[in-house]
């Protein structure tokens, strides 16, 4: 057991190190600083750079194909330059969709000359990419869409409503799934497509979450024509083709965002409970101790997941621990924090509270973690059946025609 | 055995509920919530010609005289509806803190204009947010005049007269009762996480005030007085949560995934009785300090600990689990699950966390097994 | 609110407390002692003697119509007399299934005739009954029973086997369901009989537990003849009848016997843990508030119940909630006694461990109470469905005829 | 990065694993349980020949010098069998002992009979149920002898040497290696909650022992032995975790209720999910600690503290769940569910309860930070 690079690998980590020392400022302190993304304007064009300095250095598409303009190195060389990353402020949260999920889907699914238009602009950064998959009336069941592509000519036609889609307000096309026959089981009557956001008859819509903070819209669709050329797979392979991107997405969740063990740890030794700082407290030493050995377990396994890729196996599903026990993690952290405070603990004033309240905005944006990219129960399932073998549960659904699936009220 | 509200405060309760029902609505929590009003004066209007703000204020002062254990049924009503007033500040805390400590002449002065709503009290302890420090305080008093700085004040924006707490030179806290429409006091809101409540930072620059009991006595007044509102918290909490589990249940019955509710999932409804259960727990619990609070039995501080650390638990469950149930829809700012959610752990800090109220609570047993 | 009797209630209490003192002694010191509960024949005949005296005494059957020889009075006389018997050592375990659960089947289901013969003796004590539902195959599907009961001109003749039956091995009498029709739905072909333990082709094997004691037996039916005559309910009506049953036995089941909060608080106030006593340590106090909290409600959720009860109002399902958070508080108390003896804590000499070495005990006897009498899952099932009208599971054996249901290897 | 046991060592572990399952079933470890044997001698003349048991033992020192990481590989599957032999006492504790802190002389003398299992070791320091009352030692050592009780001591009644922890004029706890075969000791069998693995009680009246290491580094050179040993039991932890909740899967996936396979049902499902989440925390931590043993890395203290923390829980978790997950078949004392939450518990106790490992790992962040 050793932590060691290859010499292959210590070679790729100081090239990305020398990239993002040249590139980037490097993070100090600890915490804060990270939370701040939001997605206006400035970001997005510091984003758009620098996804264009990462293209030129050849970090944008490190795993890809040589054929598709990528570096063909092992998945090992990602998670090194990510690791690198970490340490640097960079601008995030605008490439990872298209260039995780959409890209790699067209790359497999589309025409080669789809991948020869679409690809290089995107791993320059100068198109974004969104994806269009989840509806207000499917939640947790994806496959439950109910938005409909007719066929008319050349193009279909679109009607219907997509939400919790990152990024639309500033994407330029999307990848999108659709029923294209809802008389058929429901996995078998979806199509995929991709599209021009600035498409006429697209509305977007942007939510507002709890937090206050807007990163998903609603997307309408109304008589939006999509020719039949952008079709991704053959009709009615629609999930087929989306369990691709959605194989990507699972990769792609990670663990929550800030508190985690450290930040509470810090706000443990600066906070003073009745004339003592709080990590006097056995109460509050023995919740720390819990919440290391979670954070530092979830890091580890990280660590066996990059032993087996290094060793170029395929890192199976064992990666849903991550987000199921880091965001629960993350909302006890959250509230334990605003404890440490009594009274004054729900204080929102950045300049009032200890780490700027970040642990009061962690409480209001850590239900949302719970939820999104897969909510517990669903991550829980996925455990229990594809790592331990337990049986699906029973299904309402199976083998009914789509419109014969009893739906409720909402 | 009667371990249960009385027919007439059931009456009383239903009457709450339906009034709150037209009243207060989630749409008027949102209005407060949104900034659109600092609180919702028409419902503090409507509650006060109620009688409800006067309930537990002896008739002798102006109120209705109905006693703690009816006003325990109003608060887990007012809890259930969110509602979006100073309620808990002026009755629970600067009414109740001059019935405990008040002279006959501030009680002649201060208890009628509270029990009809006329005026709005508070109370304001905590020093900035860092408040379980157990720092000596920074405002002191000295020759009837106040300065310091408090925060967060609930409802200090808009509230008449504020209960502080101040160091003299005599005692680490005493207690003063201070009108807040003076020159020298500065009042500015301040956001904190739950906004359907206002809450305000205080300056106090030689402000005039008036010793509330002895200034020796202002810690145990203080520590009765948390004591007392802690019960009449916890019915709101016990309200809230209730609300909470019933809104995750409705949802859960009317909602279909994989062509089933979803609340006929094991994973839901497991979840959801696991709430129930620390909501039943909360119930009962809220009633014994209801019960010793009618009764002002050697058992409330006791009880209080107990209702307090299980309606906190209850609620922040019940209203966290609630959002879950809801998943995406429970995480949008159009959605209500959030408010109930804020106002939990609202409620949680207001008088003081769980791992105080966990330390009193095991305090008073060790005190009693050593009488 | 108050927790005084009504003039009533305070003068059966009175005559409850004076039969009391004058037939049992009052309990000293705390917990410990009510550990002992050994089926063996002097622990029998000791509560036979002692059935006797309650009988004579008219406490045998507080709640029972005066026809069957009760007195008639509401349930909440019945709470109280329970409320008086706790605080003395007097016999238990014998008797509580024959009457609180197999006697008022009868009662209901049998005829006149039944009554008069069993009900006095078992009464006074001198018959005990035991209930045969449980099988091997069913576990929480009670009626997936599959012991046969075959007609054989005014018999019928009983196949199969029963498990988990408290006191087969000194009882005198059953009640019993077996299946009479395999080919209809698995409720609709059961039926239900009461039977002579001394019958030929019964075999009793006691069980013994994981907490080395043997409550429970394995009863073996070979060719077993039955009297049509001694049928409770008509053919195929078996579940419906054993729902009375069932129903008794859900107000009988109460909660985990100690240690609970004042052992573990008393332990912690005698324990030394790095030369402070236990009760010094804030991550144990957090831990004393949080089971205190569940002990104080879970009482007090009681005399909620009372109260309904002397309303004579039907108490609901909510009593399910004892159980599901004693059970586990249980386990959680015994736990973490054990912790605070560090290396030591796995010693069960009872001369050389604290409280005698109770929280030991309770280690091995805890997991069985959260599964005898309804698993922690079957319980939140029962309150998610019956008090927050949650739908009921899917169910995969629904409108079978039960020889079609599948049932697996084990 | 190869956070992973190398070729070599998983072959080992596959060859222990085939080992284990031939001659250690749970029908040897009940045949110990009931009191049929003291402990399984068949057993241990197997694995000392296979050379386990000099493993990690130097070969100056007749050992098989493999290392600690084989070690840790060894040790998961051990534990996965709930081998019912001295392995932990006889080689994480006493053989680590002398490799820790004996003269070449000591080590010269003991070790080549630990690393072929011709002698069995064990450690003495509980002196009582009471262990952690952090009382001084009531067994003192002076002139050479040793006097006092040992309770529990695991193999006590039929190991050949302790390692016993005394007091002496100089030293509140000091390490002694003393032979157990003396007529100044009497040993005799104590009941404990996992009687899989024999306990006993030590009485010394003027035992001969030999001091081991200095006398003012007894409690350094013990907790640093601890410390080492935590490691070595994670890995017993973590496989016995493992076949716990395998147990719960096969059950699960094969015992049907309501014409469905149990583990078809979201309660079964996710409550196993939360085990094996548990159980994977638990060895990449464990992992964490066979490369600080292996590399005798600063961070041994606190990935010790966490690999041990880690461990206890998912270990108890798991066999307890495994327990519900076969309802009523997993409380019989045929069923084999007990026997791993007895040895669960047995492990989470043997080296200090979570408690104290909790407050160590949090001391060891502190001390980190500090430095």
């Amino acid at each position: 057991m050793d932590f060691n690079d290859s010499p292959e690998e210590a070679a790729f980590r100081a090239e990305a190190r020398a990239f993002f020392e040249k590139n980037a400022t490097r993070k100090s302190g600890h915490a804060a600083a990270q939370r701040s993304r939001a997605d206006d304007a400035a970001n997005l064009a510091a984003a758009k750079d620098f996804q264009r300095r990462k293209a030129e250095a050849g970090f944008a598409a490190i795993t890809w194909p040589k054929a598709f303009g990528g570096r063909g190195l092992p998945p090992i060389m990602q998670v090194i330059f990510n690791q690198e990353q970490a340490s640097f402020e960079v601008p995030r949260g605008f490439f990872e969709i298209g260039l995780g999920m959409c890209i790699p889907t067209l790359m497999k699914h589309g025409t080669p000359e789809h991948a020869k238009r679409y690809v290089p602009p995107a791993v320059r950064g100068d198109e974004i990419w969104c994806q269009l998959f989840s509806e207000p009336v499917g939640g947790s069941d994806l496959a439950g869409l109910i938005t409909r592509a007719v066929r008319d000519g050349d193009d279909w036609v679109i009607n219907g409503q997509k939400i919790w889609t990152s990024g639309a307000h500033y994407c330029d096309f999307g990848i999108i799934v659709v029923r294209t026959d809802p008389n058929v089981a429901k996995h078998e009557g979806l199509t995929m497509f991709f599209l021009d956001m600035k498409s006429p008859g697209i509305e977007v819509r942007r939510i507002k979450q709890v937090s206050g903070t807007s990163n998903f819209n609603e997307v309408f669709f109304t008589d939006v024509r999509v020719p039949d050329s952008q079709r991704l797979g053959a009709v009615g392979e629609g999930w087929k083709v989306s369990l691709t991107t959605l194989m990507n997405e699972r990769l792609a969740v990670g663990e929550a965002p800030a508190p985690d063990f450290d930040d509470i740890f810090h706000l443990a030794r600066e906070v003073t409970v009745e004339g003592k700082p709080a990590i006097a407290d056995r109460a509050m030493r023995e919740k720390l101790a819990d919440w290391y050995v979670e954070t530092q377990g979830l890091k580890l396994t990280k660590f066996r997941t990059m032993t087996a890729l290094s060793r170029s196996q395929t890192p199976g599903p064992e990666a849903s621990i991550t987000k199921l026990v880091s965001a629960t993690k993350l909302q006890e952290i959250a509230s334990t924090g605003m404890d440490l405070l009594g009274e004054g603990g729900s204080l929102m004033e950045e300049s009032e509270v200890p780490a700027a309240a970040l642990f009061q905005q962690a409480l209001l944006y850590s239900p949302g973690l719970r939820i999104a990219g897969g909510t517990d129960e669903i991550l829980r399932n996925i455990i229990a059946e594809r790592v331990l073998g337990l049986p699906a549960d029973m299904r309402a659904d199976k083998e009914l025609p789509f419109n014969k699936i009893p739906r409720g009220k909402r | 055995m009667n371990f249960d509200f009385s027919d007439d405060e059931k009456r009383l309760k239903e009457e709450a509920h339906g009034f709150l029902n037209d009243r207060c609505p989630p749409k008027a929590v949102r209005r407060v919530l949104e900034g659109e009003l600092p609180f919702d004066r028409d419902l503090w209007r409507g509650v006060a010609e109620l009688g409800w703000t006067g309930a537990a204020i002896p008739e002798a002062y102006g109120g209705v005289g109905l006693g703690h254990v009816g006003l325990c049924a109003l608060a887990e009503e007012l809890g259930a509806a969110l509602a979006p007033i100073p309620f808990a500040s002026s009755i629970y805390l600067a009414a109740e803190a001059l019935l405990l400590a008040g002279t006959e002449a501030q009680k002649s002065r201060w208890l009628p204009k509270l029990a009809t709503g006329q005026l709005i009290g508070t109370i304001a302890v905590a020093e900035g947010a860092e408040a379980r420090s157990g720092k000596p305080l920074a405002t002191s008093a000295e020759g009837g005049r106040l300065s310091g700085t408090k925060l967060p004040v609930a409802d200090g924006a808009y509230a008449d007269i504020a209960i502080v707490a101040a160091r003299t030179a005599k005692s680490p806290l005493a207690l003063y009762v201070v009108e807040l429409n003076q020159p020298e006091i500065d009042r500015a809101p301040v956001k904190t996480i739950d906004p359907s409540r206002g809450h305000a930072r205080l300056t106090f620059r030689g402000a005039k005030a008036e010793p509330l009991g002895s200034e020796a006595d202002g810690e145990a007044i203080l520590k009765r007085l948390y004591d007392r509102a802690a019960i009449l918290v916890g019915f709101e909490q016990v309200g809230g949560a209730s609300v909470a589990l019933d809104m995750a249940c409705n949802y859960a019955r009317e909602r279909y995934a994989f062509g089933r509710p979803i609340g006929s999932q094991q994973a839901v409804k497991h979840k959801l009785a696991d709430v129930y259960c620390a909501v039943e727990l909360a119930r009962s619990n809220a009633y014994w300090g209801a019960w010793a609070l009618g009764a002002d039995a050697p058992e409330l501080p006791l009880a209080a600990a107990t209702a307090r650390v299980a309606g906190s638990r209850a609620f922040y469950v019940a209203s966290k689990e609630n959002i879950q149930v809801h998943g995406g829809m429970g995480f949008t700012w159009e959605g209500d699950c959030h408010l109930y959610y804020r106002r939990a752990k609202h409620l949680a800090l207001m008088l003081g966390a769980a791992p105080e109220w966990k330390e009193k609570l095991v305090n008073e047993i060790e005190r009693r097994n050593a009488a």
